[in-house]
C-alpha cells in the first residue's frame, strides 16, 4: 500500500513534469496568442483568428480571459490550463470543441468592455427584462449570435483548416 | 470621434416623460429622434398591390365573404389606419352604427385601441359596429402598441395574445423572455384571429361582443387550428356559390415563423425587420419595419456569408416555388366552388354535398393559411410547401366528388366557366363593384372628414402621422 | 499523447504501389488501412427495409415493371453488388443470354465496370443480357470506383456521367474542380439514368447496346427531364393496368441535391457523408459512406452550433413533412391507374383516356422523382415538397377526367379495390410472387455460385469483400 502510494505519488508528479515539459506548459503566463498554439487543437482557432478583424485587436486571452483584475486573470488561466491540459491528454474531446458556460461569459465580458460605446442601448435595453435568452452571458444574449464570425468563423472543426497544422494521410 | 459619441449617448438615455394614454407618436418621437425619425419612414413602403388582380381566382374563393372586395398586399405601418379605412372591405358606414363590420377592425392598427380597452374595457370596445369608433381612432399604429409608456419596456397591449399563448402553451406569456418579447409585440397583430361571439351583460343590458381571438388552443399548425374551429363548428361566412361553412384565415405570420429554421436558431422578428443601425458610436433599433431585403448588409449578412445578389435569389426561388403551389391550390378551389354551385343548380342533396363541401372548407383554409402570411415563403418556406400540398389535394378531391354528383344529375360535362380577370370573376359572383367604389367615396368625403375633424377637437389626433398622405388605393 | 502525435503527424504519405485494373479493395487496402479499415465498416449498415410493405401503393404504381416485385432502401456499399444479384427485380437467369435485365444493371454496382469497359469497349459492355458478365463483375464497390491507381486521384470511371454534364452545361467536366470531385464520384451513380437503345456495328455485326444515359440535356429538374423524354417519346414500360407509357425515376440525388441550401453553400456529398476523422495527429475521410447521422458530431456539428437531439428532431421533421405528401401521392396515383384500368375494361377509347394517361404519366414521374432520392428529403426538402404538389395535382387531374369517362361508361360509382398490404396489390395486379421467389433461389444456389468460383478462378475475385456476408432479402 505504502509502496503503491508513493508509486503514485511519483507517477504523477512524472506525468505532470512530462506535461510540463512537452506541451511548453510554463509559456502559458504569457499572453502571446502563440502560447495557445503549442497544443494542436488550438490551430483552427488560431487560424481564424490570424485571418479575422481582430487579429490585430484583440489575442486570444484579450477575449477569454478576464480582463478585470490580474488575480482573476491568473486563475482562470491556471483553471483553463489545468483543465485543457487534462483534456488534451487523456483525449477527452470531441472534433468540435465547445466553449465551456464560464467562458462564454468572460468572452460577452471583454466583448463587451471593448466595444461598450457602441453597445450601450443594447445593455439600456436588456436592463429592462429579467428574463432572458441566455443566462450564461451579460445581456442575455451572446454577441456571437448574430456577429457568427467573430472572430473564429462558423467552421471550427479541428480539421478544418485544411493542411495547415495538420497532415491529411495519403 | 469619442467625445461626440459620449454626448450622444446621454441624449439617448434621457429619461422619457411621455403621459399616460399618449398615442401620439410624435409626442413619443420627442424623447426619441432616432427611433421616430426611422419609424415615420414606413410611410416609403407605399405602393398598392392588388392580389385579387395577381389572382382573380380569389374573387371566387371569398364569394360573399368581404376580401372578394378589396385585398392588397401590406404596406408600411403608416398606413395601416389608412387602408383600413380606405378598404372596400370596411363599406361606407352612414353614423356610428351602420356596419357592415364590427368594432373589432380597428384592433391591430393603432395604439388608440388599447387606450380605449382601458377606457371602456375590452368588452364594451369588441361591442358594436366599426363606424363606433371612427372619431377615436385616429392615429395609425405607433409607439404606444409596442412600448410601455413609463419605462419603455416591451410589453403586450393586447389581452387576447396572451390568452391566446397560455392556451397553446409551448410559450406562456410568464415565461417570455427579452428576446421572446422582440416576436411577440409583433404576434399582436401579426397572427390568424377570429371574432368570437361573446354574450356579455352590461350593468343589466345584454350585449354582444365579437372579441378578437387567436384559435390556438390546440396547436399552431393548419391542422390544428382547423380541428379547434371544427370543434366549436365554427365558419366566417357561408360561401356565395358552393353554401360551404368557410374559414377564413388571415396572416398567421408568428404561427408560421415558429416552424422555420430561424425561429429554431433563437431569432425573433425584429432582428430582421427591425435591425440594429449604427449612427455615431451607438447602435439602435431601426423602427423602419419593412422588408429586410431593402437593408440586407445589416440583417442577412450581418450572420451570414455572401452578397445581396445571392440572397436576392434564394429569397426569388422561395418565393417562385410558393407562388406555384399557390396558383395550382386557388385555381383547383376555385373551380370546386363554381362546380359546386353548379351541383346545387341541377339539384344535387345536401347529402350529396356534404362530404365534398367538408373538403373545400379544409382545402380552402389551407391555402389560405399559407399564403395569407405573405412572408411565410421565407419564414417557414417548408411548412408552406406542406401545407399547400395538402390544400390541393382536398380540393381536388372535393371536385372528383362533385363530379359525381354531377354525373348523377346529368351535367356531368360542366365545365366552369372563365374568371381569368378581376372583372370577369367579380361578374361571375354578381358583384356591383361601381357601386361599392362610389359608396366607398361618398364615405371616405363625408363621414371620414368629420372622423379627423373630431379627432383633432378631442386633442388626440396627431396630423404629422398623417403629413403628405396621398389616397392610394387599389380602385382609385 | 502529445509526443505520439507529433510521431504521427510525420508517418504519413506511403507511396502507393496499386497495379493498373486492380478490383479488389483488400489490395489497395495494403496501402491505406484506415481508409481500407472505415470502407469495410459499411456492411454494418445491413438491414434491409422493404419499401413495398411499407407502402404497397408502389406495386399498383409499378405494375408491369421489375421494381413491383422488390425495391428495398439503399444498404452499404458493401452490399451493392449482393443485393443486385439477390433482388428479385434481376429475375433468374439459367445461362449468359437469359434475361430479363441487361448489362447496364452491372453499371453501378462494382469497380469490374470500368475494367470491363476499358476491356471491352463501352458499347460492347452495355450489349447483351444481366448474366452475360456475371462471372466477371465480382467485387462490390470499392476503390477503382472513384480512385486512379497511380495518383489516388478522385477521377471519373464512367463516361457517361461527363457526357451528362457537359450537355446540361451548367458545371462542364473539365471544369471541375477538387470540391466539385468530392460530389461528382458519387454522381456517377446516384443519379437518374435510363437506358438508351443504341445501335452499332461491330466489325459489321449490328448489335443493340442499352447505354445508361443521364437525362439531362434540359436540366435537372423534374420538369425540365420530363421534357426531355417526351421529346424523345420515351417511356420505361407501359403501365400493366392503365397502360400509361411510363417514365422511372432512379435516386436522382445529385440533382436534386444541386437545389439545396448544402450545394448552394459549397458543400460535397463528401464532406457529410466521408467526413474528415482524426486518428492521433493525422486525418483522413472516412469511408464509411452512410448516415451522416451516425456520426453527427463530425459532420453537421463542424459547422452549426446545436445538439445532437436537435438535429435529429429537425430530419426528423423534414422527413415527416416529405412522407406525408409522398403518401397522399402515391394513394392518388395508384388509383388512378386502377380508375384507369376500370375504364378501360368498361369500353373507354384511346382517344378519351389520352389526356388523363399523360396527366398520370407526368404525375408519377414527380412523384418518383422526389422519393427515388432517399436522401433528398433532407438535402433539398423544398424543391421535393414542391415537386411532390404538382405530383399530388396530376394525379387528382387524372382522376377527375378519369371519372368523367367512368361516367361515360356507365361505371361513374366505381372505386378502387383495397392495396393496403403488399400481398393485396401484388394480387391486384397478378403476379405470382411464390413463383419469382422460387425461381431467384433456384438461381441463387446455381448460375450465381458458379460466377462465385469463375471469378475466384480467374484470380479477379476478392473474398474479403464478402467476408461473413449473411443472405438478406425481402423475401427470405
Ligand atoms: C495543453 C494544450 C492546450 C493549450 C496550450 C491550450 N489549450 Fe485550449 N484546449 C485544449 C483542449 C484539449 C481543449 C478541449 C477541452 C475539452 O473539450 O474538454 C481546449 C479547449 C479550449 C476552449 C473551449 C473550452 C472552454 O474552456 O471553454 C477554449 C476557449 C480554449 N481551449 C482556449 C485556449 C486559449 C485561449 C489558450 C491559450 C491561452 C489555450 N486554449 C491553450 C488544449 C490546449
Ligand atoms: C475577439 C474575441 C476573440 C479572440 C481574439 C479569440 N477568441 Fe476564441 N472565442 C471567441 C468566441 C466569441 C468564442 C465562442 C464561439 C461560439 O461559441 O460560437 C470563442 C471560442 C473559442 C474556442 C472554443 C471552441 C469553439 O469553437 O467554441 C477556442 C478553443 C478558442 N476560442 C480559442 C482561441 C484562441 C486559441 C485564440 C487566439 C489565437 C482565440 N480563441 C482568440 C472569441 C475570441
Ligand atoms: C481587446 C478589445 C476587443 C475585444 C475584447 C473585442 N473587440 Fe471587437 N473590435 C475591437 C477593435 C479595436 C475593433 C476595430 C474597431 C473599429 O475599427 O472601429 C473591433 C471590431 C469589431 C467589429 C467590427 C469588425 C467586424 O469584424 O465586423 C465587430 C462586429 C466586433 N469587433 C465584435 C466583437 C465581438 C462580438 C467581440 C467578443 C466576441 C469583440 N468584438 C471583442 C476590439 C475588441
Ligand atoms: C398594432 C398592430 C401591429 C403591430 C404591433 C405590428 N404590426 Fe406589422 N403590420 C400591421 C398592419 C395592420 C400592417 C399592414 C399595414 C397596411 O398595409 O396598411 C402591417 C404591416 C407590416 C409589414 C409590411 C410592411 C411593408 O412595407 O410591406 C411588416 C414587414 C410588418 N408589419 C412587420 C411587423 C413586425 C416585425 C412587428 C413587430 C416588431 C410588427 N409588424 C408589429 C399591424 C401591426
Ligand atoms: C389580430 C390583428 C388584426 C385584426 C383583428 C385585423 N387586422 Fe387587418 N391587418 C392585420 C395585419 C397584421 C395586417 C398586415 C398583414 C397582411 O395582410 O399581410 C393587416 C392588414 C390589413 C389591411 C391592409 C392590407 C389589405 O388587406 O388590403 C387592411 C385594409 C385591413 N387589415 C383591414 C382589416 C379589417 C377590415 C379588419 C376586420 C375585419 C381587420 N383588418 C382586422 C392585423 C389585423
Ligand atoms: C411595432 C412595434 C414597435 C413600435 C410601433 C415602436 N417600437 Fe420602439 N422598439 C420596438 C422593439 C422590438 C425594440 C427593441 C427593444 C429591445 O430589443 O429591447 C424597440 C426599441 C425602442 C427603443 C430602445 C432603443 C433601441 O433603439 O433599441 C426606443 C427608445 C424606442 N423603441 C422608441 C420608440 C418610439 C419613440 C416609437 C414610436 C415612434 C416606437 N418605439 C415604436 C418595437 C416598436
Ligand atoms: C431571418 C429574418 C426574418 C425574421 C426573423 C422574420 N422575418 Fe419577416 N420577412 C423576412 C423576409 C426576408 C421577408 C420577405 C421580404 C420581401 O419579400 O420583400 C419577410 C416578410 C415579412 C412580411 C411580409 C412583408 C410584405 O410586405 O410582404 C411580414 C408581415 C413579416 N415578414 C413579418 C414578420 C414577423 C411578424 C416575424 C416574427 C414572427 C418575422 N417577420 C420574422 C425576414 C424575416
Ligand atoms: C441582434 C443582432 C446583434 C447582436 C445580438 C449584437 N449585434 Fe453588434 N451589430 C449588429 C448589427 C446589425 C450591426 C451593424 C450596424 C450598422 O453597421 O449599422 C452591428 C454592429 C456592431 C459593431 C460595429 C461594427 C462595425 O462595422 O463597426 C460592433 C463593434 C458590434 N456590433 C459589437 C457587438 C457586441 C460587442 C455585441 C454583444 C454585446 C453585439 N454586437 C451584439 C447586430 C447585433
Ligand atoms: C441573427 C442571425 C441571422 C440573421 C440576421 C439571418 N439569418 Fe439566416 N440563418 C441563421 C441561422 C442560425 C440559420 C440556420 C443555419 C445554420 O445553423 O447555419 C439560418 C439559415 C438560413 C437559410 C437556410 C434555410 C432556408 O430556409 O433555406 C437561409 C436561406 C437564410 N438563413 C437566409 C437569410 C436571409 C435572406 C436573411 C435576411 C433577411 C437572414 N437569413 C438573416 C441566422 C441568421
Ligand atoms: C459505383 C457506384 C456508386 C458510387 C461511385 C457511389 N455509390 Fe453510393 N451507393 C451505390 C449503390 C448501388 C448503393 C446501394 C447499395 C445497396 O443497397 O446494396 C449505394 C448506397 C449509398 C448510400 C446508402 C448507405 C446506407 O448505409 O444506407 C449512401 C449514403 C451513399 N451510397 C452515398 C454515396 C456517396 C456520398 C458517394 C460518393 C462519395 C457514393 N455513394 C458513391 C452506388 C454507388
Ligand atoms: C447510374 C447508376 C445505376 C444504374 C445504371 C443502376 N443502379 Fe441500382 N442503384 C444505384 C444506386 C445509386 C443505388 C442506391 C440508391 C437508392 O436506391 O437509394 C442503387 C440501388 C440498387 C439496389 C438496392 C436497393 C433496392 O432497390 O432494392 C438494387 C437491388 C439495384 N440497385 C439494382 C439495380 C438494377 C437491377 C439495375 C438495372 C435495371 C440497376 N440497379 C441499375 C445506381 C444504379
Ligand atoms: C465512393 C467513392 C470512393 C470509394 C469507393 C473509395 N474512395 Fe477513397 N476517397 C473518396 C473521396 C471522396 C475522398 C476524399 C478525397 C479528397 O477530398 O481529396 C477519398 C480519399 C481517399 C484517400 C486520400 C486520403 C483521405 O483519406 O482523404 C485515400 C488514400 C483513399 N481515399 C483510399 C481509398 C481506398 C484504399 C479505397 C478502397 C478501400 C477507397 N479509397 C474507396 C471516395 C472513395
Ligand atoms: C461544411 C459545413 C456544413 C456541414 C458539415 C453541415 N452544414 Fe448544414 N448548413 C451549412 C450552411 C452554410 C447552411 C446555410 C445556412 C447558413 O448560411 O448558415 C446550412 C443550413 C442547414 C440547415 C437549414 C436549412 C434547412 O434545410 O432547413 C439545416 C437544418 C442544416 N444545415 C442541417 C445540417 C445537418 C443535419 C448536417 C449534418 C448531416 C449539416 N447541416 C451539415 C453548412 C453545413
Ligand atoms: C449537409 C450534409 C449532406 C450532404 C452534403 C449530402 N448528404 Fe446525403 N444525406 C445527408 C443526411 C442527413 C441524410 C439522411 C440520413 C438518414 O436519414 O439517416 C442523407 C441521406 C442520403 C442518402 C440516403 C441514405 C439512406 O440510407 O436512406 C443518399 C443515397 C445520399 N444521402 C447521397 C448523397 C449524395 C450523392 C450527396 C451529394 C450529391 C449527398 N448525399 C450530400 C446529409 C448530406
Ligand atoms: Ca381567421
Ligand atoms: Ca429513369
Amino acid at each position: 500500500m505504502k509502496y503503491l502510494a508513493i508509486f503514485l505519488v511519483v507517477a504523477v508528479v512524472a506525468v505532470f513534469a512530462n506535461l510540463v515539459h512537452e506541451s511548453k506548459m510554463l509559456s502559458y503566463l504569457s499572453s502571446d496568442p502563440k502560447v495557445c498554439i503549442t497544443c494542436h487543437t488550438m490551430n483552427t482557432h488560431y487560424d481564424t483568428w490570424q485571418h479575422s478583424s481582430h487579429r490585430n485587436r484583440a489575442t486570444c486571452v484579450d477575449c477569454h480571459l478576464p480582463r478585470d483584475s490580474f488575480v482573476n486573470k491568473m486563475l482562470a488561466k491556471a483553471r483553463d490550463g489545468y483543465h485543457h491540459s487534462l483534456a488534451m491528454t487523456l483525449k477527452t474531446y470531441g472534433p468540435n470543441l465547445r466553449i465551456s458556460n464560464d467562458a462564454a461569459r468572460r468572452i460577452q465580458d471583454n466583448c463587451i468592455s471593448c466595444h461598450r460605446e457602441t453597445v450601450s442601448q443594447m445593455l439600456t435595453n436588456s436592463a429592462l427584462y429579467d428574463k432572458v435568452e441566455d443566462g450564461r452571458v451579460q445581456m442575455g444574449r451572446p454577441c456571437w449570435q448574430c456577429h457568427r464570425d467573430v472572430p473564429h468563423g462558423t467552421m471550427r472543426n479541428l480539421m478544418a483548416t485544411q493542411n495547415n497544422f495538420i497532415n491529411k494521410v495519403l | 470621434s469619442i467625445k461626440e459619441n459620449k454626448a450622444e449617448q446621454q441624449a439617448i438615455n434621457a429619461v422619457p416623460g411621455i403621459k399616460d394614454n399618449e398615442t401620439r407618436a410624435s409626442e413619443w418621437g420627442k424623447n426619441y429622434p432616432r427611433q421616430y425619425d426611422t419609424y415615420m419612414q414606413t410611410r416609403k413602403s407605399e405602393d398598392i398591390t392588388d392580389v385579387l388582380k395577381q389572382d382573380p381566382a380569389l374573387v371566387v374563393m371569398w364569394a360573399g365573404y368581404p376580401f372578394s372586395k378589396d385585398y392588397n398586399k401590406p404596406r408600411g405601418h403608416y398606413y395601416a389606419l389608412e387602408d383600413n379605412i380606405n378598404t372596400l372591405r370596411t363599406g361606407a358606414p352612414v353614423d356610428k352604427i351602420t356596419g357592415p363590420l364590427p368594432t373589432a377592425c380597428w384592433t391591430c392598427k393603432s395604439p388608440d385601441v388599447p387606450r380605449l380597452m382601458k377606457r371602456d374595457g375590452e368588452l364594451e370596445f369588441f361591442t358594436g359596429k366599426w363606424a363606433k369608433y371612427g372619431d377615436e381612432v385616429v392615429n395609425t399604429i405607433g409607439c404606444g402598441d409596442c412600448h410601455d409608456n413609463q419605462t419603455m419596456k416591451l410589453t403586450l397591449t393586447r389581452e387576447y395574445l396572451k390568452r391566446g399563448l397560455d392556451a397553446e402553451g409551448s410559450l406562456k406569456t410568464a415565461d417570455a423572455t427579452h428576446q421572446d418579447m422582440r416576436s411577440l409585440v409583433c404576434a399582436q397583430c401579426h397572427s390568424e384571429y377570429y371574432f368570437k361571439k361573446t354574450e356579455w351583460d352590461d350593468k343589466g343590458t345584454k350585449k354582444t361582443a365579437m372579441v378578437v381571438t387567436f384559435p390556438w388552443n390546440k396547436g399552431f399548425a393548419a391542422e390544428k387550428m382547423e380541428a379547434y374551429y371544427d370543434e366549436l363548428n365554427f365558419s366566417d361566412w357561408t360561401h356565395q356559390l358552393s353554401k360551404t361553412p368557410m374559414l377564413k384565415a388571415q396572416h398567421p405570420d408568428y404561427e408560421t415563423f415558429v416552424t422555420g429554421v430561424h425561429s429554431r436558431n433563437g431569432l425573433a422578428c425584429a432582428d430582421c425587420h427591425m435591425p440594429y443601425v449604427r449612427e455615431g458610436g451607438v447602435k439602435y433599433s431601426s423602427h423602419k419595419v419593412g422588408s429586410p431585403l431593402d437593408n440586407i448588409a445589416n440583417t442577412c449578412l450581418n450572420c451570414h456569408k455572401g452578397t445581396e445578389k445571392e440572397f436576392r435569389a434564394t429569397i426569388d426561388k422561395k418565393l417562385a416555388r410558393k407562388n406555384e403551389l399557390a396558383k395550382i391550390a386557388s385555381d383547383v378551389l376555385a373551380k370546386a366552388h363554381l362546380e359546386a354551385a353548379k351541383a346545387w343548380e341541377a339539384g344535387a342533396t345536401e347529402e350529396e354535398m356534404k362530404a365534398a363541401l367538408q373538403d373545400i372548407r379544409h382545402g380552402q383554409w389551407r391555402w389560405d393559411y399559407a399564403v395569407a402570411g405573405h412572408g411565410a415563403f421565407f419564414h417557414a418556406p417548408e411548412e408552406i410547401l406542406r401545407t399547400l400540398g395538402g390544400s390541393i389535394n382536398l380540393g381536388q378531391d372535393a371536385r372528383l366528388k362533385i363530379r359525381i354528383v354531377l354525373a348523377k344529375h346529368n351535367a356531368v360535362d360542366y365545365v366552369a366557366p372563365d374568371f381569368s380577370t378581376k372583372e370577369k370573376a367579380q361578374a361571375l359572383v354578381g358583384m356591383d363593384y361601381g357601386k361599392l367604389v362610389e359608396e366607398k367615396k361618398t364615405f371616405l368625403n363625408g363621414l371620414r372628414q368629420e372622423w379627423i375633424k373630431q379627432g383633432e377637437a378631442k386633442g388626440i389626433y396627431d396630423p404629422e402621422s398623417r403629413k403628405d398622405m396621398k389616397l392610394k388605393t387599389s380602385y382609385n
